[in-house]
């Protein structure tokens, strides 16, 4: 019986695992399960650095003014930039989804869920692709369908008025330092081609300064590199990154190093992400659908070493 | 995206109906998925054929060199070698054509040549400078570690690890020395060992990816053919 | 003269792009990259021209034998020329096929609205408009969004169909693993270790079985973090190395003009 | 003195015609070059003829034979890239071989190609091959054919046409993407024998895992060397060893200056480092 059986699962075993690794996939794909997931310490930095931006906006009004109260020298610039500051109390947040649609099944949940964080504060978001052309048109549909699904309990979110989407422009490394100086100049219209001068949002974002927290997306060598030298280094803006599984382990050294705020790795960082925000969503469901996967090649790693040394056995 | 118009819908529809096929290649090849196969190449050769042409001949080269012709006078010495250049290129690329004569398809080595020339020239300083150098560079680390004047153990054994994988693999690939000593046979057998550990951690990693991959294709079944379709017709 | 002058083109191309790197010139390493660029790309879709005769020979002859499965060479030829006709018109070419309009939540996400397609034989139009609840039944446009169709063969058609191939991996990852993942050697029995301690460090694990930290993470993520910094990172900086070097063989075998691929090998 | 005017010399030229940042990949490449130029060159006069076994090639004429047994065909892809790419062209050297083997053996050569250039190469070679073994007369143009040059439009057609052709052995010799694996499991699914080889550093663990042997890296470009047993051939891979041995010897003295350089607390070390500077093109 026994012996049928593994010769019966030697002919048909790859219909057997298809059907399992379908069903891994598929049940978390209808449910929505909360995954009692401890956030780790390198999302729950990200999540904090997102909360805490309406503080650090008020912070930074609070200090303007502060400042401005006790010099007279260059008033006129410290008014213009405290002017600036007050227009999104809330803060404003750079997103940068830098990524095409290969890593895009791992990526989105991560953006998403940063995009709904923010969205829920009221946070003003400026959204940007640096890397890929490819990329520019799922990135617009991202924003889009976050900023639609928040409004219901959060209040309407207009594009141009609480976020804008900048699309793509080629040259990331000058395109990240021209950020830095005048984000008009940079990107000179939105993705609809809108010029950014007439967009209302734009009026209190000039350059990198108006930001409170830089996220950056990405699944690219090289990217994150840039980001880092410019938004971080020269600009002295926090910065949080997302990046696939794959590429996290080399870019953990800037967590300790404290150049990153935060690291997402992969789906499971947008589910512990979901899970800071109590929200579950995209990332839960993946997360469910991997761990479940996860098991399943362990199982059939074990299960084909188990075959193979009962059937060495029996020969010798 | 949520279907939105009919074309949106029938696109969903198609998309979705030619993703089943493709995966019921998994349970046997059948013939809907000799089907989905031939459109999918049919149309990737279409693709191919516009975007080599939208985003290629066409703009870089046909339109300056129509403009190029009609504003000649105008044009400074530089441009004058650039079109020389092109329609020298667009020789060399005619040439190809002379293998559809069997006398003489010999001209077609050199449209070969000039390329396979090209890309070598430009990847050798490339790849001493990213394969090697950096490689090189990256490696050069001490062998034992002192942080604040104190000696880092963990650090220093790290390194000795690295270095060691480093050169027991690169002692690997030796391919004109005879390994029958007993210490060369072990400098080899560890450099196998490393490449085996970095091996079976880069599947194991990837596994994450692809399985991202299939839920994102699942999600679009569910959610823009299933759900979409349903919206679509105001019954959700 | 059928050797010598491919050979003497190649070599020469080759030797000057291999200097042109070294020379700081800005019209050197900015317009000249350019136009080389510019040039390999003209060549390379004359070789486009010979892959498709190639194409349409291998399946034309299918089809006048009538090989088992012709039919589908029918279909492969088809699809190439439909998608090809339409990417090289322009999308607002050809007549009015439809009309159909829907009301909607508007793209800008406030208003509900009458959203109107035009559909074009090649193309189609999405044009949307909202209807002024002041004066009332008033079409103002809105916004306008141009599809061409031959971004409908891209969005429902090539890209599903790369990403649904691509998702096969998910299935063979599972029976790859299954079948090879076996220790036969020690060879294999490190490579499966590895796997899956990478593998368990992947998934939070320890929030089902209690396992010992280190560092503030799990045993398995530390382990995994462990073979990704030293044993990955040292092998795959070997291939690396190794592999320029052969790579800088070959070249420089063909530069010297000692291995001629062009020419069909060393002849 | 001569320091001196050397300096300004070369600042000269550095603003005219040479890049003297450059300066350490334009020795590195004249060094590695000359080494293995002059392999070749003492080769050419018979020099020494000693090539390590490579396990995935020893098993080539096994699974031809297997092929020519089973009366099935043999497949044969280089991947996806063009011929500027080393690999690709280290993967037709091996398919030159493999032509006359199997022309010897009498079974067909499967050529499906994702690149109309590769394709073009490999038609020349593969003749020019049979001519020269005898067998002028199993030439066919059609069986070196192009399908698409993308990616996974390639794949699927690739796994269509093993499921369809049932080849007894399947050779994946050149650049790979992510499609690697796509084709190794629809090979062993087929039931063939599988040879791989590729200098992707990360498709060699799929190949690993679904093929029974694959060239790890180098391997591939010392392959045609193994398979031809040609002078200059092993000359060059003889030439590959020795630049191994300079850059294994700088990494020693290197590690060793940094060593100094903690103990001494001097900057040896970090001076030969930077000897290995690149100016990143960003």
């Amino acid at each position: 019986m026994m012996t049928l059986l593994v010769q019966w699962f030697d002919r048909n075993y790859r219909r057997v695992i298809y059907v399992l690794v379908v069903l891994c996939v598929l049940v978390p794909a209808f449910l929505t399960v909360r995954l009692r997931i401890k956030p780790a310490g390198a999302t729950q930095g990200l999540f904090n650095a997102v909360e805490g931006i309406p503080a650090a906006r008020h912070a930074a009004i609070t200090n303007l003014e502060a400042e401005l109260a006790h010099t007279i020298t260059n008033q006129e610039k410290l008014l213009s930039r405290l002017q600036r500051l007050r227009q999104h109390t809330n803060g404003v947040l750079l997103l940068s989804l830098d990524f095409d649609p290969s890593s895009a099944p791992e990526l989105t949940p991560q953006a998403e869920i940063i995009l709904r964080h923010a969205f829920m504060r009221g946070i003003a978001v400026v959204a940007v692709i640096v890397s890929t052309p490819v990329g520019a048109q799922l990135a617009q549909s991202i924003v889009d369908r976050a900023a639609r699904e928040t409004q219901g309990r959060y209040g309407v979110k207009l594009a141009g008025r609480d976020y804008v989407y900048l699309g793509f422009r080629p040259g990331y490394f000058n395109l990240i330092m021209q950020m830095g100086e005048d984000i008009s100049r940079a990107f000179a219209s939105d993705y609809a081609g809108n010029r950014l001068e007439t967009l209302p949002m734009m009026q209190g974002i000039k350059n990198l300064h108006d930001i409170d927290l830089v996220a950056v997306i990405t699944g690219f060598v090289g990217v994150p590199e840039a980001w880092m030298q410019v938004a971080k280094t020269k600009y002295n803006r926090p910065l949080g990154m997302g990046m696939t599984a794959v590429s996290v382990a080399d870019y953990t050294p800037y967590l300790h190093s404290k150049q990153l705020v935060g690291l997402l790795p992969g789906m499971r960082g947008a589910a512990e992400y979901e899970m800071a925000l109590d929200a579950p969503g995209a990332g839960t469901r993946g997360m469910l659908a991997q761990l479940a996967s996860h098991v399943l090649i362990i199982v059939l790693i074990a299960l084909g070493n188990v075959l193979f040394f009962l059937q060495r056995r029996n020969r010798s | 995206m949520m279907p939105e118009s009919f074309m949106d819908l029938a696109g969903v529809w198609t998309a979705a109906l030619l993703s089943l096929c493709v995966f019921s290649f998994l349970f046997k090849d059948n013939i809907l998925f000799k089907l989905t196969e031939a459109i999918f190449v049919g149309v990737s050769v279409g693709y191919g054929i516009v975007l080599s042409w939208n985003a290629g001949l066409h703009p870089k080269v046909v339109v300056p060199l129509m403009d190029f012709i009609r504003n000649y006078h105008s044009k400074s010495r530089a441009d004058f070698f650039w079109a020389a250049y092109m329609l020298a290129s667009l020789g060399i690329g005619v040439l190809y054509l002379s293998r559809f004569s069997p006398r003489q398809a010999w001209l077609s080595r050199f449209p070969m040549a000039y390329l396979m020339g090209i890309g070598i020239g430009m990847s050798m300083p490339l790849t001493i400078q990213t394969s090697i150098f950096e490689q090189m560079r990256a490696t050069l680390i001490p062998l034992v570690v002192k942080t604040n004047g104190a000696w880092d153990w963990a650090a220093s054994l790290g390194n000795i690890v690295l270095l060691l994988g480093v050169f027991s693999v690169l002692y690997y690939f030796f391919f004109s020395v005879k390994k029958s000593d007993p210490v060369s046979q072990t400098v080899s057998r560890i450099g196998i060992a490393y490449l085996m550990l970095g091996f079976g951690a880069s599947f194991a990693l990837t596994v994450m990816a692809r399985i991202a991959l299939l839920s994102a294709r699942m999600q679009f079944l569910k959610d823009e053919w299933m759900e979409g379709t349903l919206r679509y017709f105001n019954l959700l | 003269m059928r050797t010598t002058l491919p050979k003497i083109l190649c070599i020469g191309c080759g030797i000057i792009m291999l200097l042109q790197f070294f020379v700081p010139l800005e019209f050197v390493q900015r317009d000249m990259l350019q136009w080389v660029n510019d040039s390999a790309i003209v060549v390379a879709t004359f070789g486009l021209a010979i892959g498709l005769a190639s194409l349409v020979h291998v399946h034309s002859a299918r089809i006048r034998r009538r090989a088992r499965g012709w039919g589908f060479s029918v279909v492969t030829l088809a699809c190439a020329v439909v998608v090809a006709v339409i990417g090289l018109l322009k999308s607002d070419w050809g007549p009015v096929v439809a009309h159909s309009q829907r009301y909607d939540i508007l793209p800008n996400g406030v208003t509900a609205g009458v959203i109107e397609v035009t559909h074009t034989l090649f193309g189609y139009q999405t044009e949307t408009a909202f209807t002024n609840t002041l004066a009332a039944a008033a079409l103002v446009p809105l916004q306008q969004r141009t599809v061409p169709m031959f971004d409908w063969f891209y969005n429902y058609i090539m890209y599903p169909l790369m990403s649904t191939v691509f998702a096969l991996l998910a299935f063979y990852m599972m029976t790859a693993a299954y079948r090879a993942m076996r220790a036969k050697s020690w060879e294999a029995g490190l490579l499966l270790a590895a796997a899956l301690i990478v593998l368990l460090g992947q998934v939070p694990v320890d929030q089902f079985v209690r396992l010992p930290a280190i560092d503030g993470m799990s045993l398995f993520e530390w382990l995994k973090l462990r073979i990704l910094d030293y044993p990955n990172t040292a092998a795959k900086r070997s291939i690396i190395i190794g592999v320029a070097l052969g790579g800088l063989a070959t070249s420089i075998k063909i530069l010297t003009g000692i291995e001629k691929p062009y020419l069909g090998g060393r002849g | 003195m001569l320091g001196d005017v050397l300096t300004v010399w070369l600042q000269r030229c550095d603003a005219v015609v040479f890049d003297l940042d450059k300066l350490n990949v334009f020795v590195g490449l004249g060094l590695i070059g000359s080494v293995m130029m002059l392999c070749v060159y003492r080769a050419r006069r018979g020099g020494a003829r000693f090539i390590r076994a490579v396990p995935g090639l020893q098993a080539v004429d096994d699974a031809l034979g297997r092929a020519a047994e089973l009366g099935r065909p043999v497949l044969f892809t280089t991947g996806l890239y063009g011929v500027d790419d080393v690999a690709t062209l280290a993967g037709l050297n091996i398919l030159g071989h493999l032509a006359s083997r199997s022309a010897h053996y009498d079974s067909d050569l499967l050529v499906p190609c994702a690149n109309p250039v590769v394709m073009t190469v490999a038609q020349e070679l593969v003749k020019e091959r049979l001519t020269q073994a005898g067998y002028p007369e199993r030439y066919r143009a059609d069986t070196i054919y192009f399908i698409t040059d993308e990616q996974f439009a390639y794949a699927s057609a690739v796994c269509g046409l093993m499921q369809r052709e049932r080849p007894a052995a399947a050779f994946y010799l050149g650049s790979f993407a992510a499609e690697s694996l796509l084709l190794a499991e629809a090979g062993a699914d087929a039931g063939a024998i599988q040879v791989a080889g590729t200098a992707d550093v990360s498709q060699i663990p799929f190949f690993i895992v679904a093929c029974d042997y694959t060239l790890i890296g180098e391997e591939l470009f010392a392959a045609s060397a193994y398979l031809s047993r040609d002078a200059l051939l092993l000359g060059s891979v003889k030439g590959q060893d020795l630049a191994k041995v300079l850059i294994i010897a700088a990494l020693a003295a290197g590690v060793l200056l940094l060593c100094l350089d903690q103990f001494f607390g001097c900057h040896w070390g970090t001076w030969f480092a930077s000897l290995f500077t690149v100016t990143e093109a960003l």
